[in-house]
């Protein structure tokens, strides 16, 4: 238990570049080995984080299994590494997704093949979403925050659909875009923390108490510009629907299911925590582009005939569920955004399975060409139907507690917020939760239902595969248990939102009876 | 958050101060169902009747638990006036530091009730369906699809907790989704799948946001906690106004109330058992039993809350019973009665006739289960749902014809069958309050008056075009006789219920119904004999010009060629209500507004995120091609030339020659070192 | 000796360097300009290191070390030249657009 | 002395340096080449880097000269008056003139008055030798590899398949 207190975050995010590493040293060609070795690195990191998060403290707020080493002293950044309730579900997802997405792997790899190049980008790009999710220096997480662009970059540009060119590079150039200000924001402030610190612990706590209102704000802007095009928040999201529609099945998996959440977690770890004030401002604002998201992600879903870049579409809607809980900044809405991530990666990562293994067989995203498919495979498409259900947040599936505590924390926003905007973003996310049902059942209709084409009547197309079972099982297992079951996370996150909150309270108002108030609910 | 606690835990120490072992499992009851539904989801296929036989099991079982627990209550009952209930609960999980979503489960009279009507139905239904459904497709998942049903349903009876409710209502909700779309080869049929789905999730939105307003209103999500703070008054009497009146939008929608009732009717396209079980006797009863568990909420928000409740059921019981008059359809008929017969569940509510909207969920459900099993013995019998290809069923399918007729009258509410008593307890509450000078009191009145002569008309009419008169249906490829015995058995069943039934309410000291069901505060009238006559006189004059106009063709009337042949056309067309929400909500948000946003993301938020990229990627070559050579060095000719040079740059900005690239490098950090150096920046 | 000869000088000789760069199609002598734009700098490394008056000799050191570089990319470059040269058999610039996307 | 001797070498390779990127005649330009690097040895040594001279010599004038020189054969350019410019002049032009433009001045008036010392008797070679086995011994193998790196990669650039 020592090696895993000690190292094992470590482990869980270095393990994939090793393998990587070994992967890139094997001969061209000998394709099962590199699927066994990758497998072997991911199942590492899975066991790795199963086995921190049954050391982990579940209910203690602060940080646990910290690792603290000189890195570049001339800076003063370190290799500064912990993780709390709220990280420890992400990676313990990050882990299990990476690995579900190589037994996939196994299964098929994309056009144009190239399993040693495919596998090894994947855990590249694991250890980067690791990374992300377990830094608490701010230089360290901004390599992390950019090693994921590269592979997903090669993911998409390689591996991706017809359009993948333009794709890619509007997912790097955007992205990217994104990051410079975030990396203008972090140099700030370095600069204006006293003494200079890039320890997001240190900043937390004191270091950029007495900086210019105006300054703050900018920096949060900055901050917050980055997380939102990485999120993404309406109107940065317009990168999101090509990278989607054009990555390879796997790409959209770990895009959908890790790399948007580490936008909403740069947001719950760096930006609030750090400047609590200037978040308080920019709440509102949050919150009404979030109601706008919900909306809007459904309208467009509305008008889509292509399965992958509808299910695409429906993460803007998911996401700003988890934007809104967020922007409540009270424990209620940041259990909402943890939970409503965990359940947008599991169910909208199964979704994108299904849609690339849909298409495996079909050759095709248009949904009027799909058209009976309950009739021609009928156990994809009760999967389908499933997960649509899932995610149109049905009561008792995992979709449905993110959506529903976040709605139900912005009716009553941390003190000092104007609940009217809140409540108004409330009635607009709630009215977003029938357009929502709308676009999956019609959506279902379109696909499960009817009547077979002409064109596949004759064809005969194989169910679900054993291979496919072997990679999607846990995922439906989780999207059960997680809607049964909500204290799996909740158990975990609760103690360390809470302290969240306090933090914000305390540092915005520096008035100790406004956090009884809050807490005291 | 201390005082909170400290409420729930009195509340919980007082209600499980009173127990008895039977009480304690009811909590399995629900997971029965369950745990079949995904058995036969798993290995139903493998069984000989498709996995019928474990649904029907488990439905069994249902059944003697909730008899068991039915009795088990009303002994506690009798043993304690004041008895308020059992309720055990876990914590399902802490949302934030102080705000605890519970498990659990909460048994009094009301829950008991519905108990055993949700426990006799479903059994009722699925020996029925494992008959009916016999050589269908999917069978499997027709039966695991019930049986999840089930489930969910007896969750939200159980359920301690609004989250809980809402868990169960839209666990409902999915499972009426899948089974009105069970044969969604034919896209009508998915279409009035997604249309009830839809619908009710309107509904469902008020219900959440009312859940969200109580919750923060009382700090709780309990029931018993939230209905003691709201009648103690500690809860701003705004706040109790708006999340009644919300909580009864879910109401409106799943109990098919005015406006958003025009689902119901649609989801006859569903198999006939599952119109029988889902859509006549439990799940659309969830509105009436929602806003029953929740009364005191909206006795405290009176008059408001109230009178809306009232004035809703009204025009709903109204307009519904004028729809089932044109209708040929026989099931839509029945859906149609069904929706009237809610409104004056709901409207008895609204009066504070508490018990007898109770009483009516109890006998509605016999009869209108029987009614809608029989339909199906009758649609089974001539392959037609039209009453016009009907017609002298009475000779080939006695037992299915004499048990319909039980029904019939028990709908219209003729003495002594079920429906006539607590009938008669609605229209008297209204009565009372009327007296009172309630004005919304006053209307639900007179409208359940007018709607009992209107149901015993149509009554009357579905009944003469059904089973008397001369055949209409094809005689030569039609041989219609009486269905099988795992048919007839649950009509028969259900019948003695419908003859029966009611006689646990009778009027006096007699009254068990009332002992059961009781909330102090909406006190049980005593019988007036006055009411009663009135009543069943109108009933019968219903019945009676009915039976003139359709059996005895005595008086012919034409409605078509009357001055009454605008209402007819309003009443085909089902008041335009459909269209409405077709033209006006549903088509402008599905294609005009969605293509609006996604044109929208194309072309503004996209086209500006393109532009940029282009922009940015080309600023240098433009500075050299059009403003250095085009503009200064090759000068303007013409302004054509301009627009063709114009045109005709712009395709080639990008050269990808490097020097021209190292050119505006060197030029842009020459400018820059000067900015810096000149300036001072 | 004044700095500000020198560093007039090595100004001078980069921007004849840069001219070349920029100016000319063929990519022997673009290379050629390049080497020129090296030496200006080397210059300045060492007319700086003579100026600070320290003990030490970092700038002539750096200076040696562009040189090592300089000839190791001059190298590379001239391969390259000659690569392109087969395979389109030009050494225009103007021909040669691998940045077009 | 010193300082005339500076202006006349100055001149002489800043002359050859703006012929070198004007003519037309490949080869001249690399013999332009030529006179340019030898002026700047000599203004090395002037500066009293004696051994940075010798090496720009070696390198520079001997090495580099005679691979661009087979450069320029091997590409078979054209090797006579042509066109050799890319009607780039004024794009050039002005840039090379705003850099220096700007440049000059900044540099002049930020090191205004400062001196170069002259006065080292000895040579520094020892001194240059000890500096770059002590305390730059690491870069000095990364250049090492690095230039073994290059060779390997004009080798393969180069080589034809």
């Amino acid at each position: 238990m020592n090696l895993v207190e000690e190292w094992g975050i470590t482990l869980a995010v270095f393990l994939p570049l090793l393998g990587a590493i070994v992967i890139v040293l094997t001969p061209k060609g000998m394709e099962s080995i590199q699927k066994v070795l990758a497998l072997a690195a991911t199942g590492a990191a899975l066991l790795v984080g199963l086995a921190l998060t049954f050391a982990f403290e579940h209910g203690e707020p602060g940080m646990q299994f910290e690792k603290s080493l000189s890195w570049i002293p001339s800076i003063d950044s370190n290799y500064h590494v912990g993780i709390d309730g709220i990280s420890l579900p992400l990676l313990v997802l990050s882990v299990l997704v990476c690995f579900l997405c190589i037994i996939y792997a196994c299964w098929h790899i994309p056009e144009p093949g190239n399993a040693k190049a495919f596998l090894a980008l994947i855990l590249l790009l694991e250890t980067g979403m690791n990374g992300s999710f377990i830094a608490l220096d701010l230089v360290l997480f901004f390599v992390f925050w950019e090693l994921v662009l590269v592979p997903m970059y090669f993911l998409i540009g390689i591996w991706g659909g017809e359009n993948r060119q333009y794709a890619s590079i509007k997912f790097f150039l955007y992205t990217l875009f994104g990051s410079v200000f975030m990396l203008l924001g972090f140099l700030a402030l370095y600069f204006q923390s006293d003494p200079h610190t890039f320890d997001m612990l240190l900043l937390q706590e004191s270091g950029v108490l007495d900086i210019p209102a105006g300054l703050a704000s900018l920096i949060f802007g900055g901050l917050a510009l980055g997380f939102a095009v990485k999120v993404p928040m309406w109107p940065f999201h317009t990168w999101l629907p090509d990278a989607h529609t054009q990555a390879p099945t796997i790409g959209s998996v770990l895009l959908a299911a890790v790399l948007l959440k580490m936008g909403t977690y740069g947001f719950m770890r760096i930006a609030i925590p750090i400047l609590p004030g200037p978040a308080m401002q920019f709440a509102p604002v949050i919150a009404v582009l979030a109601a706008i998201a919900i909306v809007y992600g459904a309208l467009c879903c509305l008008a889509q005939t292509n399965l992958k870049r509808m299910i695409a579409f429906s993460s803007v809607g998911h996401m700003g569920f988890v934007m809104l809980g967020i922007s409540t900044m009270t424990p209620e809405g940041f259990n909402a955004a943890v939970f409503g991530m965990v359940a947008h990666g599991v169910v909208t990562g199964m979704l994108f399975f299904l849609a690339g293994s849909i298409k495996e067989r079909y050759h095709t995203y248009e949904m009027p060409e799909l058209a009976g498919m309950g009739l021609k495979i009928p156990k994809m498409a009760g999967l389908l139907a499933f997960c649509a259900i899932a995610s149109l947040g049905l009561p008792g599936l995992a979709g449905f507690w993110g959506e529903v505590m976040a709605l139900l924390a912005s009716y009553q926003p941390l003190e000092g917020l104007d609940p009217t905007i809140f409540r108004g973003a409330m009635v607009v996310g709630a009215i977003g939760t029938v357009l929502t049902a709308g676009y999956f059942l019609w959506m279902l209709q379109r696909v499960n239902m009817g009547k077979i084409s002409e064109k596949w009547k004759k064809v005969k197309l194989a169910d679900v595969e054993t291979l496919e079972y072997a990679a999607w099982l846990p995922l439906l297992a989780l999207i059960l248990v997680l809607g049964l079951y909500p204290r799996l996370i909740m158990d975990t996150t609760t103690s360390s939102v809470t302290a969240l909150t306090e933090t914000i309270t305390g540092r915005s108002s520096g008035d100790d009876a406004h956090v009884a108030q809050v807490t005291d609910h | 958050m201390v005082t909170t606690l400290a409420t729930a835990a009195e509340h919980g120490a007082e209600v499980a101060a009173s127990t008895g072992a039977p009480l304690e499992m009811a909590w399995l009851i629900p997971i029965i169902p369950m745990v079949s539904a995904a058995v036969i989801w798993g290995v139903g296929k493998r069984f000989p009747k498709k996995g019928a036989e474990i649904g029907i099991l488990a439905m069994l079982a249902v059944l003697a638990g909730a008899l068991v627990v039915f009795f088990d209550t009303i002994g506690h009952i009798a043993a304690d006036e004041g008895w308020h209930g059992y309720e055990r609960a876990v914590t399902w999980m802490n949302f934030g530091p102080g705000t605890t979503l519970e498990l659990g489960f909460k048994v009094d009279g009301l829950a008991a009730v519905l108990l055993v009507v949700v426990g006799v139905v479903a059994t009722m239904v699925h020996l029925y369906a494992s008959s009916y459904m016999h050589d269908e497709v999917r069978v499997t998942h027709f039966f695991a699809s019930l049986s999840l049903f089930t489930a969910s349903m007896l969750n939200l009876v159980l359920a301690n907790n609004t989250i809980q409710m809402l868990v169960g209502w839209e666990g409902m909700g999915v499972c009426s989704y899948l089974l009105i779309g069970h044969w969604w080869e034919k896209h009508e049929n998915s279409s009035a799948a997604i249309k009830a789905f839809l619908t009710t999730r309107v509904g469902d939105v008020g219900f959440m946001l009312g859940i969200f307003v109580l919750f923060w209103g009382a700090q709780s999500f309990n029931v018993g906690v939230i209905s003691e703070m709201a009648t103690a008054g500690d809860i701003a009497k705004g706040t109790l106004t708006v999340g009644a009146i919300l909580l009864f939008c879910g109401a409106i929608g799943k109990s098919a109330q005015f406006p958003l009732h025009t689902w119901l009717p649609d989801a006859m396209a569903g198999p006939t058992p599952v119109s029988a079980l889902i859509h006549a006797a439990t799940m659309v009863v969830a509105g009436v039993y929602l806003v029953a568990r929740m009364f005191p909420v909206f006795a405290a928000a009176a008059p408001v809350a109230l009178e809306e409740v009232a004035i809703i059921g009204s025009i709903t019981m109204l307009i519904a019973a004028l729809l089932a008059l044109v209708q040929d359809d026989l099931k839509k008929v029945l859906a149609y009665s069904t929706i009237s017969q809610l409104g004056y569940m709901i409207a008895g509510l609204g009066v504070h006739a508490y018990t007898a909207s109770v009483f009516h969920i109890w006998t509605h459900a016999w009869f209108k289960a029987l009614l809608f099993l029989g339909a199906g013995s009758v649609i089974h019998a001539v392959h037609s749902n039209k009453m016009s290809d009907m017609g002298g069923l009475y000779k080939k399918m006695p037992v299915t014809s004499i048990t319909y007729i039980i029904g019939g009258l028990a709908l219209a509410g003729f003495p002594p069958f079920a429906g006539f008593w607590s009938k008669d307890e609605l229209v008297l509450g209204a009565y009372t309050q009327a007296m009172e000078g309630s004005g919304a009191a006053m209307f639900t009145f007179i409208a359940m008056l007018v709607t009992a002569f209107l149901t015993a008309l149509y009554v009357a009419r579905m009944l003469a075009l059904t089973f008397f008169g001369k055949p209409k249906y094809d005689e030569k490829h039609v041989h219609p006789h009486e269905s099988p015995k795992l048919m007839i058995v649950p009509l028969m069943i259900l019948a003695a219920l419908a003859v029966a039934g009611g006689w646990v309410g009778l009027p006096g000291e007699m009254n068990q119904f009332g002992k059961w069901v009781h909330l102090p505060g909406s006190e049980h009238e005593p019988f007036n004999m006055m009411i009663a006559v009135v009543s069943t006189g109108a009933a019968l004059a219903g019945f009676g010009i009915g039976w003139a106009i359709f059996r005895l063709g005595k008086v012919k009337v034409d409605l078509q060629k009357t001055a009454l042949a605008p209402v007819y056309k309003l009443l085909v067309n089902k008041y335009y209500l459909d269209d409405i929400y077709w033209k006006f909500i549903v088509r402008p948000v599905r294609d005009r507004l969605s293509a609006a946003a996604y044109w929208i993301n194309m072309k503004v938020l996209d086209g500006a995120v393109n532009a940029a990229g282009i922009v940015a990627v080309k600023t240098g070559d433009f500075m050299y091609r059009d403003v250095d050579q085009g503009l200064i060095d090759g000068g303007v000719n013409n302004l054509a030339g301009l627009m063709g040079l114009a045109g005709s740059k712009l395709k080639f900005w990008q050269t990808g020659n490097m020097q021209r690239y190292a050119a505006a490098m060197f030029l842009g950090v020459a400018v820059l070192v000067g900015a810096f150096v000149f300036f001072r920046i | 000796m004044p700095l500000n000869w020198v560093l007039v000088l090595t100004t001078f000789l980069f921007c004849v360097g840069v001219y070349g760069v920029l100016a000319r199609r063929n990519a022997v002598i673009v290379l050629m300009s390049i080497e020129i734009m090296l030496n200006a700098v080397n210059l300045n490394l060492i007319a700086f290191n003579g100026a600070l008056e320290g003990d030490r000799l970092i700038g002539q050191v750096f200076a040696l070390f562009v040189i090592a570089i300089a000839a190791a990319e001059l190298g590379v470059g001239l391969a390259i030249v000659l690569l392109i040269y087969r395979n389109s058999f030009t050494v225009s610039l103007d021909e040669v657009n691998l940045l077009k996307w | 002395m010193q300082g005339l001797i500076f202006l006349v070498v100055a001149a002489t390779s800043g002359f050859a340096a703006v012929r070198l990127v004007t003519n037309k005649n490949l080869v001249h330009a690399a013999l332009y080449l030529v006179v340019t690097l030898m002026g700047m040895a000599i203004i090395f040594l002037l500066l009293t880097a004696e051994f940075v001279a010798w090496v720009q010599v070696l390198i520079y004038v001997g090495a580099v000269i005679v691979l661009l020189l087979f450069g320029l054969m091997l590409t078979r350019a054209q090797i006579g008056k042509t066109a050799l410019d890319r009607q780039q002049r004024w794009v050039a032009g002005p840039v090379a003139l705003v850099l220096f433009g700007v440049t000059a001045p900044v540099l002049w008036r930020f090191f205004d008055g400062r001196t170069i010392s002259l006065d080292r008797q000895s040579g520094n070679t020892e001194a240059l030798g000890t500096e770059i086995f002590t305390k730059f011994v690491l870069p000095f193998e990364v250049v090492s590899v690095l230039l073994l790196a290059a060779l390997v990669g004009a080798v393969f650039l180069a080589k034809k398949d």
